[in-house]
């Protein structure tokens, strides 16, 4: 405790040194800028439960996404962050796309997981309903995604369409660069179970959704 | 009035009749009034009172109150004074927020360690915190006067350019940044509405209405708790009280919300 | 001390040492009439509270209204409540939750000169029928409303 | 101790409307700690309300009522410059006693 607040302050010290010659200086690169917000990020968190430091470390894609965004995202960088992602989804090995709708329904509302002050014995959630609507009898849904109800029943309850939602729930990346929506496989914040029975929520012709 | 009340009164009928057909029209017109119903009455009073005694009362090895802490606008103005926060202070050498603010005056007028006076910045049943408190009752006197943060040095500069960076930082197991939630006009989590913190009106509304009593904790929750919490919920590490990444970020927000009337402790879910 | 406090109140009970009491700052005057119906706060059904309440049953009524008393709440934590009767010599106003652990939240004694309606908060477990239960001239009416109570964000 | 009420009482008409915030956890005795233990019950149990030392309300509370709760109610009579008094007691015997003057 006392050495971290030592270090912020050292860093807060010596952020407002390097800023005291700023005016003389040319304005920093925008690359610049963003090492430098990494650099006292790292000085002001600290580890906590499950989620340690190395969280502030970015992958490829987040960098690129946090580089691009408030701005547009080169179709070469889109595709580029599409394909990498692409290539990581793990499609269940015994073409088994759809599980239980009812397991789903539960993942879907729960918002537990990885959270500092989430029990990381505990099963996660996916928290679907905080961004998406999914069936009638949630009112209390948000509207960060797009709206889910009559997923399958719109697109058909075709194989091709289970794989696809299996995939985008595995990795969004994969199929919409810099989408707001977690990596639910690729992440490891779902087990195959988990996503399986999430599939099954969308696609299964008996699930809430496509009532 | 009595009109108002018959309606109010159908509306339930016809949801004791098929809950789960009541429409969302209906529902955030609900929920609009529930948070109507609980402006009047606010427990953040309790918060400024409190925290109106701890800025009048000696304490500290110093016994010293804090009537002559500078928080910008000359020792003991308090008026207005969170409104142009934050900023850049000289004595300090560095830019600050209110929060961090007061750390240093309980460390140089009061006396305080700089870890007791940063201990306990979010309070809990049976362990207040004075931070809380204080922070109630600095902000309510700068209620109704706009939000004008200036930009006018290069610390100040800076402090926002990495503000805005730390806004668009993705990263975590599931890949959030604060843009996530907070980058589009319209977007709700749940039921809750979220303010669009890169355009004016969302900025302007979500930062000049914190703190805020927190009606699911029942506590008054400060500024630093609300990128605390949020930066938890992103599931990234846990971001420290006053530190230069939470200074950085608050002068982003904050400046975004220039001209806002300032209009809290207020009351949220 | 809050034990001592209560054995000397079982022990005692006499005036002279309430007198004592209240002269060491202990009791005020008119605290220790305060009573509490422990009973009627660990009913589970109306028809058990109207009873702990010294009533029968309770009827029906149109004349007591829930004022700017949401439909949904935000949060179970904190459910703003308003309760207006119009009954003649209204004499308490108790507020019941149908789905809370224990019903009863509470009793309001309304005495003539103030008006029959008071406004407080709850909290509530789950969406569930609330009852406004009141009391005018020894008999019992209700009125009930549905309170739904809804999830929260992220992390919920 | 426990901390001050906020009360305010405000004459309309022949009217006067009191509203009371109370500092106080109101903790059910349902929930359970970090450690699994629950936390037993704390919270107000009567409240009363005086003007010119008559009772212009009382109320018992059992723990459903709040966190920090909220209290609002009228009475006829009252005039600006009386004395408006709110007690409570707790379940431990802690109490509290406040006033506002009527405006």
């Amino acid at each position: 405790m006392n050495k971290s607040i030592r270090i912020a302050l050292a860093s807060g010290l010596a952020a407002a040194a390097v800023v005291g010659c700023a005016s003389m200086e040319p304005k920093p690169s925008d690359a610049e800028t963003s090492a430098k917000a990494l650099q006292v990020m790292k000085a002001s968190f600290k580890e906590h439960g499950q989620a340690k430091l190395d969280r502030l470390n970015q992958d490829e894609t987040q960098a690129l996404c946090s580089q691009y965004a408030g701005k547009e995202l080169p179709r070469s960088v889109a595709e580029k962050i599409e394909k990498s992602n692409l290539a990581t989804i793990k499609y269940p090995a015994d073409g088994k796309y759809v599980g239980d709708w009812k397991s789903g329904e539960k993942i879907a509302q729960l918002g537990q997981g990885g959270q500092y002050s989430d029990d990381p014995k505990k099963p996660s959630g996916a928290n679907c309903y905080a961004c998406h609507e999914l069936s009638k009898a949630e009112i209390s849904y948000g509207t960060i995604g797009p709206s889910l109800w009559h997923f399958g029943k719109l697109r058909g309850y075709t194989d091709e369409m289970r794989r696809y939602a299996w995939g985008k729930v595995w990795n969004s990346e994969a199929f919409n660069a810099c989408t707001n929506m977690p990596r639910f496989g690729h992440n490891g914040i779902l087990t195959e179970q988990q996503v399986r029975d999430v599939v099954a929520l969308l696609m299964d012709p008996a699930s809430p959704v496509n009532q | 009035m009595r009109q108002r009340i018959r309606a109010a009164v159908a509306v339930a009928g016809f949801a004791c009749a098929v809950p789960l057909a009541l429409a969302q029209g209906s529902a955030t017109e609900e929920i609009e009034k529930y948070r109507q119903a609980l402006q009047d009455g606010n427990p953040a009073d309790l918060w400024e009172m409190r925290g109106e005694g701890l800025w009048r009362t000696p304490a500290g090895p110093k016994k010293a109150t804090l009537e002559q802490c500078d928080l910008g606008k000359g020792p003991g103005v308090v008026k207005g004074a969170y409104a142009e926060l934050p900023r850049y202070f000289a004595d300090a050498g560095r830019v600050m927020d209110l929060e961090t603010r007061l750390v240093w005056c309980r460390v140089t007028l009061q006396g305080l360690s700089e870890a007791d006076a940063k201990k306990n910045p979010y309070g809990s049943s049976n362990r207040k915190s004075d931070n809380e408190a204080l922070v109630a009752y600095v902000t309510s006197q700068s209620r109704g006067i706009p939000m004008n943060v200036r930009l006018d040095n290069p610390q100040m500069k800076e402090a926002f350019a990495l503000g805005e960076k730390i806004f668009y930082f993705r990263g975590g197991p599931h890949d959030f940044a604060c843009a996530t939630c907070h980058g589009e006009d319209g977007k709700r989590i749940r039921l809750q509405d979220l303010p669009n913190l890169t355009a004016k009106a969302g900025a302007q509304k979500g930062y000049s209405t914190w703190p805020a009593y927190r009606v699911s904790q029942g506590e008054l929750r400060t500024f630093q708790w609300r990128l605390n919490d949020c930066f938890r919920q992103q599931r990234f590490p846990e971001l420290e009280f006053a530190s230069p990444a939470s200074i950085a970020l608050t002068t982003f927000l904050a400046y975004n919300a220039n001209g806002a009337p300032f209009d809290a402790p207020a009351i949220k879910r | 001390m809050d034990a001592g406090r209560r054995d000397v109140l079982k022990a005692g009970g006499g005036t002279a040492l309430l007198t004592l009491l209240a002269a060491a700052g202990w009791l005020k005057p008119g605290e220790a009439q305060a009573a509490w119906n422990a009973a009627a706060f660990e009913t589970h059904s109306l028809d058990a509270t109207v009873k702990a309440l010294g009533g029968g049953s309770a009827a029906a009524s149109k004349d007591i209204a829930f004022v700017s008393t949401p439909d949904i709440a935000e949060n179970g934590a904190v459910v703003p409540i308003g309760i207006s009767s119009s009954i003649p010599k209204t004499e308490s106003i108790a507020i019941l939750v149908e789905k809370n652990p224990n019903m009863l939240a509470a009793v309001f004694d309304i005495p003539p000169g103030t008006e029959p309606a008071v406004t407080t908060r709850i909290k509530m477990g789950q969406s569930s029928n609330v009852y406004a239960l009141v009391k005018a001239d020894g008999k019992f009416h209700v009125a009930s409303k549905e309170i739904k109570v809804t999830l929260g964000g992220c992390g919920g | 101790m426990a901390d001050p009420m906020k009360i305010r009482a405000n004459l309309a008409g022949d009217t006067t409307e009191v509203k009371v915030l109370m500092s106080h956890e109101m903790e059910t005795g349902q929930r359970k700690d970090a450690q699994g233990k629950v936390i037993p019950a704390w919270f107000i149990q009567n409240v009363t309300a005086t003007w010119n030392g008559k009772t212009v309300l009382s109320a018992e509370w059992g723990p459903a009522i709040a966190k920090n709760p909220f209290l609002s109610f009228r009475f006829k009579g009252g005039a600006r410059g009386d004395k408006v008094q709110v007690n409570w007691v707790d379940n431990r015997g802690d109490k509290r006693s406040d006033e506002a003057t009527i405006a």
